[in-house]
């Protein structure tokens, strides 16, 4: 078996005659942090939706452990044990904080369609829950309303409920974009954490956060793939520094 | 988009031991009263109250706790009535066969109608089941078999197994009130399950569900199979009560109603529609004597509801509660 | 809340200054008497944790939330009971965290759509030489830009209106660093014109390029001032308020 | 069978829709008009009073079965009037034969009331689906109008309409060119009408109710189909409303069949005036016919000496109907009241001397030409 | 051959009515997202201002085609001023069930005052014209000309200045566009009494063809719905597009097969929602 858990080919998206990702190929291998840097537009989300299905890609093939996904559905994606979060932050607003990360918890039970059994039997997952939420700072907020969290919250909330899948590979999409330093760093730390036999995929601008994280780094712009390698070849790379990272951290 | 204001007063799991000991009492006081009912209430009244309370129990399963405005349900009540009218006059069924006729049709209705209509959301899907509704209603006015604008009439009331007489009003009070009780245990059941919660998590963020492996169609489409089978119960135990089926009940005034029905109890709570309907019912059976003012007053109520009650009666009776805790 | 003495670097006019500034979100009591103050051509950071109550403090200047208490004081006038689009025409110009693109209108639709108050703003062919991404993607529906694409719109579209006097909440959440440091000089060149801008940052790194001062949020209070040029100095006490 | 009026009351509930499109023609005026009926026998019967109470069914069937269960089940109600929507009628009607009770159906036309649904306690009185088509028709032909094309509900009742005009139209030798059927509730009528025109049809007969059907004159005049005065409208089941509605000026020189009208002679005159001073418009054909049904039901309760439903039934059909709008009739097994019918036509707006003047009656139709008889009814009793 | 072109030309007359008719519905359902059943009740109470005129002030049809819709747009002002405008932070089922209400309200009153067989009310412009294939009502010729002209220029008013943004930011973020210097609430109120007069002519320039009663517009909303719907939600132009296609497919249905033509329109929603989710002049989200 190959080592890359995630390759894909040619990978092209056009929206109306506008390409927003041309001919990538992209491979992640198996364990590593892979981070995805680049500037604003430069395709980075439209990827994320590709691989996971949330898009059709127009062109390319996506392997995953070797085995053709270019035609599955996003949901599919998911119970293969490949996870996404959102950039802008998705949770279920009236659920409390507590059921919204139990509904990933619930789902390999297998029960999801047993209309004729009791909620009770979800009950079982609360410990594992809270056990999530004190990990990204959340637990006394368990019994809130997802809605009436702040704006960092919700994204702490977010990986929480991805995390709870237990997923092989985690796609995470600025993971700690409007986070303060604190959260930033208890997020860094908890995506150290679970990183071990896992595979991760993320986006993010914070490069403190993508130096100290990443194994392995790919840059893109304007849809293609622009520089690949450890974070210190890339930010030597002066086309990188020039269209991504500023003067300010050359 | 607009914040969606669902109440989920009812929706939220029991927590602790106390909080399900105090809400069983609720149930059983509850029931018990529905028991002595008919020694008070005229039974036909309280029949009647059970069938489209138990049609809008259907309703808000789907809306209240799915996310999904049907605007057509009367093609699943008032389908299921002209297949168990026709069912039991002319092919003179038994009375729980032709109830269950009526059901099935109802169900396979509802799963051609929902893999149809499940593809489109909010407004979209409201707009698609009208439409659907609509040509059902086209049919069911252009097949001979339901009698236009006459009706399905004089539908016998058969013995239910054969040996419980539901000639006697008192006694049908009680096979309809246990029908009713099946109905509503299967749906407060399917509320509160784990299919229930993945039901909610889709109708606040259905691509966030997605993206944790749920098939979001998948359950969308049984919540919708499920009400349309109980929307068919419903309709099928009105034709045993009332003993005609007619084309009123396919109409889209009816598949409103039952929307404001639902709004008028609350939106979304457990017991919202069966308040919703009592209270409907009641102004149309007990105001009618007030002739020509009985609609006006119920726009008057709606109005005032709407400024002042929002969260329906139920909804409001359960914040009150939750203030003076 | 300590006794904070004003010593402002600018001794320009008050711009805006904010008393005893309470705010609930329905039943729940978010802000708790904040009172600050931001002089004419000044650039003012709002510091503090996820959930302090930052954007709340904007959002309450702005008037967009239904009960609030206190004074808020914008070039002498008293604001605390003006609806929404008054501030506005006052003269205050607001980009909300979350960008708040809207969907149904087209990128260019979206840049325009906030109306001119003031003469002197940027004109949408100035907007689109500062941003030429979003020339690039003019017709396309905003919401479908990529997320630093739709920061940039946020920021631009209020440009456009003239008004000298900005709250920016999180302007630089999810930029590319290149388009960090472009903003930075943005507010630089803003700052040159004499614009007045309050700023809530997370990236205290970038805050502490652009601002003058301060002030530390905690509990929907100010807990603390501090002067941009005492920063190097002040390392300690922030790593208590912000974990830095 | 138990003498005397039962709870010492005779209850009558007049039952029909009084909010939504027919409550014109039926609605509270029927109450009224049964009001007046018991106010001629001074509200009392054999020493009992007379007590009137009335409901709206809102035009849904079973509102008004609900209603009419708990009027017999625990109000004590006697007799129901006027029983309108056919659906609604049928159920009401078999609802009464079962608790042995009467009711008096007047604005529901349906024939099925007094065929094969018919009820020894089931009474109709006024116009039918068989009485607009037969009396009308015959009439119509007579007087020489022998191409017809049908604007035709797609409703049962539209098509009954239109199935027995036509039946007579081509037993009397004329011709049935064609017909449209369109939606109930359809507004627009310009399609139809100029089909009906290329037809080459004189007459068109109104095989629709209410909304439609005044919509069909008023666009029919609009198009200059009846300018001419060569095309003509026959109105199979209109009211005296309907053309108040429509106005002369666009309704004049219609053809239209009815049991009553209030200025064809002193007597209806005098009813007429009564509800008149009650209502502040003349009485439609649907009044009277309550009026009359209600009367009835008093003298038949007298003349029996209780008001046992099965025993004033037989009561009400051995004694002729008689009252202020309807002298001599009789009424055979199935309940269908026996009376005349009248052709009437709509005068010019020059003709009319004001309101409610409306209408010219050409014919009196006697009531075996407009009725079925017993044996052709298909009543099994 | 005749016949076909007679059927197609009344098609079109009588969408240029169905046109103007979604018209204002289009502005309210499509623009504010208010549900407004109360939209055929305004439609009627245009006709019926314009009977009362005519009857208990003696001014006649064209001084009712600018009075009548005036007063119902002024009726929605004072709806939506002193309720609808709660509403619209919460779920748009409670505008449905508001305005559900206003309907019953409204028309149970008129019809106490003036019964439900109505009134009539003359033609202004009898007669008609000759186009060889068929005889063309005059006053049908004019409903045909006015509709569109009032269709462009609604259309342009909205598509074409800013109006139409204005509105459409303000129903995603009412708060935010206001903080942007925009008096939201003044806007909308005025956008919802327009969308009323819009009903309100329509109903004026009803009265001399169909009957003017209490009841005619409940039965209309719905087909009316359809049609936004249709054209897709918040298009103008989709709403006036829709309104005529579908009284020329109508207007053929009623040839072919005329049972069905009230049941067309549903199939056309359904099969157009199927393949264009947002409607044909929709915008998908
Ligand atoms: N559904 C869509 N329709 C049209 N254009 C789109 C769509 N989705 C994305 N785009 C365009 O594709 C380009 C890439 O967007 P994408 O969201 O992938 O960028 P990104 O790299 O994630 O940027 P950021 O770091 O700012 O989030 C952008 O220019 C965006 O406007
Ligand atoms: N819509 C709302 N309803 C109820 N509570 C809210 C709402 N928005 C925010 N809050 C609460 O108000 C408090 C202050 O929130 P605010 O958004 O002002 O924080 P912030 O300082 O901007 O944080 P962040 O850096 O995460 O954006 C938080 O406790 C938050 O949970
Ligand atoms: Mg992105
Ligand atoms: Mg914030």
């Amino acid at each position: 078996m190959s080592d890359y858990i995630i390759e894909t080919s040619g990978l092209t998206k056009s929206f109306k005659g506008f390409t927003a990702v041309n001919g990538v190929d992209l491979r992640i291998r198996r364990g590593a942090i892979h981070a995805l840097i680049g500037p604003n537009g430069a395709g980075k989300t439209t990827c994320f939706n590709l691989i996971t299905k949330f898009l059709e890609p127009s062109e390319g093939r996506i392997l995953y452990k070797g085995e053709d996904i270019t035609r599955m559905k996003p949901a599919d994606i998911a119970r293969l044990g490949m996870v996404r979060s959102f950039q802008i932050s998705a949770t279920f607003p009236h659920l409390t904080v507590l059921e919204n990360v139990r509904v990933a918890l619930q789902r390999p039970l297998g029960t999801a369609f047993f209309f004729w059994r009791s909620e009770t039997s979800l009950d079982g997952l609360n410990d594992r829950a809270m056990q999530l939420l004190d990990e990204v700072g959340l637990a006394e907020f368990a019994g809130a309303q997802a809605a009436s969290l702040s704006y960092g919250r919700k994204r702490a909330l977010e990986l929480a409920t991805t995390v709870a899948l237990d997923p092989e590979v985690l796609l995470l999409d600025e993971p700690t974009s409007g986070m303060g330093r604190e959260d930033i760093e208890r997020i860094t730390s908890l995506i150290k954490r679970v990183a071990v036999n896992r595979t991760i995929l993320m986006v993010e601008h914070n490069l403190s956060v993508v130096s100290e994280l990443s194994d392995r780094i790919t840059v893109l712009a304007r849809g293609q793939i622009l520089a690949e390698g450890s974070y210190l070849e890339v930010s030597s790379n002066p086309e990188v520094v020039d269209a991504y990272m500023g003067s300010g951290h050359a | 988009m607009k914040r969606t204001d669902i109440n989920t007063a009812g929706g939220s799991p029991a927590q602790g031991p106390g909080r399900f000991n105090s809400s069983t009492i609720l149930y059983l006081v509850l029931l018990a009263l529905a028991l002595v009912a008919p020694a008070v209430l005229y039974p036909i009244f309280l029949v009647k109250v059970l069938c489209v309370a138990l049609f809008a129990l259907a309703f808000n399963l789907l809306i209240g706790y799915g996310g999904l405005l049907s605007f057509g349900h009367a093609m699943f009540f008032g389908g299921a009535s002209y297949i168990t009218g026709h069912a039991m006059l002319v092919w003179g069924w038994p009375t729980e066969l032709g109830i269950l006729v009526g059901v099935v049709f109802s169900t396979l209705l509802g799963v051609v109608a929902g893999l149809i209509a499940i593809r489109r959301q909010g407004i979209y899907f409201a707009m698609v089941t009208l439409a659907l509704a609509q040509m059902v209603y086209f049919i069911f006015l252009q097949m001979p078999f339901t009698g236009g604008e006459d009706g399905i009439q004089n539908v016998p009331r058969r013995a239910v197994f054969g040996f419980i007489d539901i000639a006697n009003d008192t006694t049908l009070y009680y096979v309809v009130l246990t029908i009713f009780v099946f109905g509503f245990l299967f749906i407060y059941r399917t509320i509160h399950s784990p299919f229930g919660q993945v039901l909610k998590a889709i109708r606040e963020n259905e691509d966030r569900a997605t993206s944790l492996g749920y098939h979001t169609t998948r359950f969308k489409l049984l919540a919708f199979v499920l009400s349309a089978g109980l929307a068919g119960l419903a309709g099928a135990t009105k034709v045993v009560v009332f003993q005609i089926a007619t084309l009123t009940d396919v109409t889209w005034q009816m598949s409103g109603e039952v929307v404001l029905m639902t709004l008028v109890g609350g939106l979304g709570t457990v017991f919202g529609p069966v308040v919703g309907a009592a209270i409907i019912i009641t102004m149309q059976d007990y105001l009618a004597t007030f002739g020509e003012w009985v609609l006006v007053i119920q726009g008057v109520t709606f109005v005032i509801m709407v400024s002042l009650f929002r969260r329906g009666v139920v909804g409001e009776i359960a914040a009150l509660i939750n203030r003076v805790r | 809340m300590p006794d904070i003495v004003d010593r402002s670097v600018h001794d320009g006019r008050l711009a805006l200054k904010v008393v005893d500034l309470n705010a609930w979100y329905g039943e729940s009591h978010v802000l708790h008497g904040m009172s600050f103050d931001i002089r004419e051509g000044e650039v003012v950071t709002l510091l503090g944790r996820n959930g302090a109550g930052k954007s709340t403090t904007m959002r309450s200047i702005m008037g967009m939330l239904p009960t609030r208490k206190g004074s808020i004081i914008f070039n002498g006038k008293e604001m605390i009971s003006m609806p929404s689009h008054h501030i506005a025409r006052e003269g205050i110009g607001y980009v909300p965290e979350e960008r708040g693109i809207f969907s149904s209108l087209n990128v260019q639709e979206n840049l325009e759509l906030p109306p001119v108050l003031k003469k002197g703003g940027l004109s949408t062919q100035e907007v689109y030489v500062l941003f030429p991404a979003l020339l690039e993607r003019r017709n396309s529906q905003g919401t479908k830009l990529s997320g630093g694409e739709q920061q940039m719109l946020a920021i631009a579209r209020i440009l456009r209106t003239g008004v000298k006097f900005l709250l920016l909440d999180e302007p630089t959440e999810g930029l590319a660093p290149v388009i960090v440091q472009q903003i930075g000089g943005i507010i630089h060149t803003l700052k040159e014109r004499g614009y007045t801008i309050l700023l809530v940052e997370q990236n205290f790194r970038f805050a502490s390029t652009v601002a003058d001062r301060h002030y530390v949020v905690e509990d929907g209070k100010i807990v603390d001032r501090i002067m941009n040029a005492d920063i190097a100095s002040s390392t300690e006490k922030l790593r208590g308020y912000l974990g830095v | 069978q138990s003498p005397g009026i039962s709870g010492d009351v005779v209850k009558i509930g007049v039952l029909n829709d009084r909010s939504s499109f027919q409550s014109d023609l039926a609605g509270v005026g029927s109450e009224v008009a049964a009001r007046i009926a018991a106010a001629e026998v001074g509200n009392k019967v054999l020493g009992k009073p007379v007590e009137i109470i009335a409901a709206d069914m809102q035009n849904k069937p079973d509102v008004a079965t609900s209603i009419a269960r708990s009027w017999f089940d625990t109000d004590g109600v006697d007799m129901i009037a006027d029983n309108q929507l056919s659906s609604a009628a049928l159920a009401v009607q078999e609802l009464a034969k079962q608790r042995g009770k009467i009711t008096i159906s007047v604005s529901s036309a349906t024939t099925r009331l007094n065929g094969d649904s018919c009820s020894p306690t089931g009474f109709k009185w006024s116009y039918d689906t068989h009485s607009a088509a037969a009396a009308t028709a015959s009439a119509v032909v007579k007087q020489g109008g022998k191409d017809w094309f049908f604007l035709t509900s797609d409703y049962t009742f539209g098509h009954t309409l239109e199935e027995q005009t036509s039946k007579v139209v081509v037993d009397l030798g004329g011709r049935v060119l064609g017909a449209a059927r369109h939606p109930m509730g359809s507004s627009d009528f310009g399609s139809y009408l100029l089909t009906a025109q290329a037809s080459g049809a004189k007459i068109i007969g109104l095989a629709n109710g209410g909304t439609d059907t005044i919509n069909s004159v008023k666009q029919g005049r609009e198009f200059g189909l009846t300018a001419g005065g060569d095309v003509s409208f026959a109105g199979l089941a209109m009211f005296i409303t309907d053309i108040h509605g429509i106005g002369l000026e666009a309704a004049q020189g219609m053809l239209l069949s009815t049991s009553f009208y209030w200025d064809r002679d002193e007597k209806s005159r005098e009813f007429a005036k009564k509800f008149a001073a009650e209502m502040g418009r003349m009485p439609t054909m649907v009044h009277a016919g309550v009026y009359s049904g209600v009367r009835h039901y008093l003298r038949a309760v007298e003349a029996a000496g209780t008001d046992d439903g099965p025993t004033v039934a037989a009561k009400m059909k051995e004694l002729p109907v008689d009252d202020l709008t309807i002298q001599g009739a009789r009424i055979p097994q199935n309940g269908r009241v026996f009376h005349d019918m009248y052709l009437v036509r709509v005068k010019k707006p020059e003709e009319s001397t004001g309101p409610w003047d409306y209408y010219d009656v050409i014919a009196t139709i006697p009531a075996k030409d407009a009725f079925l008889s017993f044996e052709e009814s298909g009543c099994k009793l | 051959m005749p016949m076909l072109f007679g059927q197609l030309t009344l098609g079109l007359i009588n969408g240029a009515f169905y046109a103007l008719l979604s018209l204002g519905l289009a502005v309210i359902f499509g623009l504010l997202n208010v549900v407004n059943f109360v939209h055929g009740t305004q439609y009627m109470l245009g006709a019926l201002f314009a009977w009362m005129l005519l009857h208990y002030l003696g001014i006649p049809y064209w001084g009712a085609l600018l009075l009548a819709p005036v007063g119902v747009g002024l009726v929605g002002a004072v709806i939506e001023v002193t309720l609808l405008r709660r509403l619209y932070s919460v779920d748009h089922l409670y505008g449905m069930l508001l305005t559900f209400g206003l309907v019953l309200i409204i028309e149970g009153f008129f019809r106490w005052l003036y019964g439900a067989s109505g009134m009539p009310y003359s033609n202004p412009l009898p007669g008609g014209t000759n186009l060889g294939f068929m005889f063309a009502p005059n006053y049908r010729l004019w409903v045909v000309v006015f509709s569109v002209a009032v269709c462009f220029g609604v259309w342009y008013l909205i598509e074409r200045t800013k109006l139409g943004s204005y509105l459409r930011a303000a129903i995603e973020r009412p708060d935010l566009v206001q903080a942007f210097g925009i008096n939201v609430p003044r806007m909308i109120t005025l956008t919802y009494a327009f969308g009323a007069a819009l009903a309100g002519l329509a109903g004026v320039l009803a009265a001399p063809i169909y009957q003017v009663n209490p009841l005619m517009g409940s039965n209309l909303i719905i087909v009316v719905f359809a049609v936004v719907v249709i054209g897709g939600m918040g298009s103008i132009m989709g709403a006036i597009v829709t309104g005529f296609g579908l009284g020329i497919i109508e207007g053929l249905t009623k040839m072919i097969y005329s049972e069905a033509s009230n049941t067309i329109i549903f199939v056309i929603m359904a099969i157009v929602l199927l393949i264009k989710p947002a409607g044909l002049f929709g915008s998908q989200k």
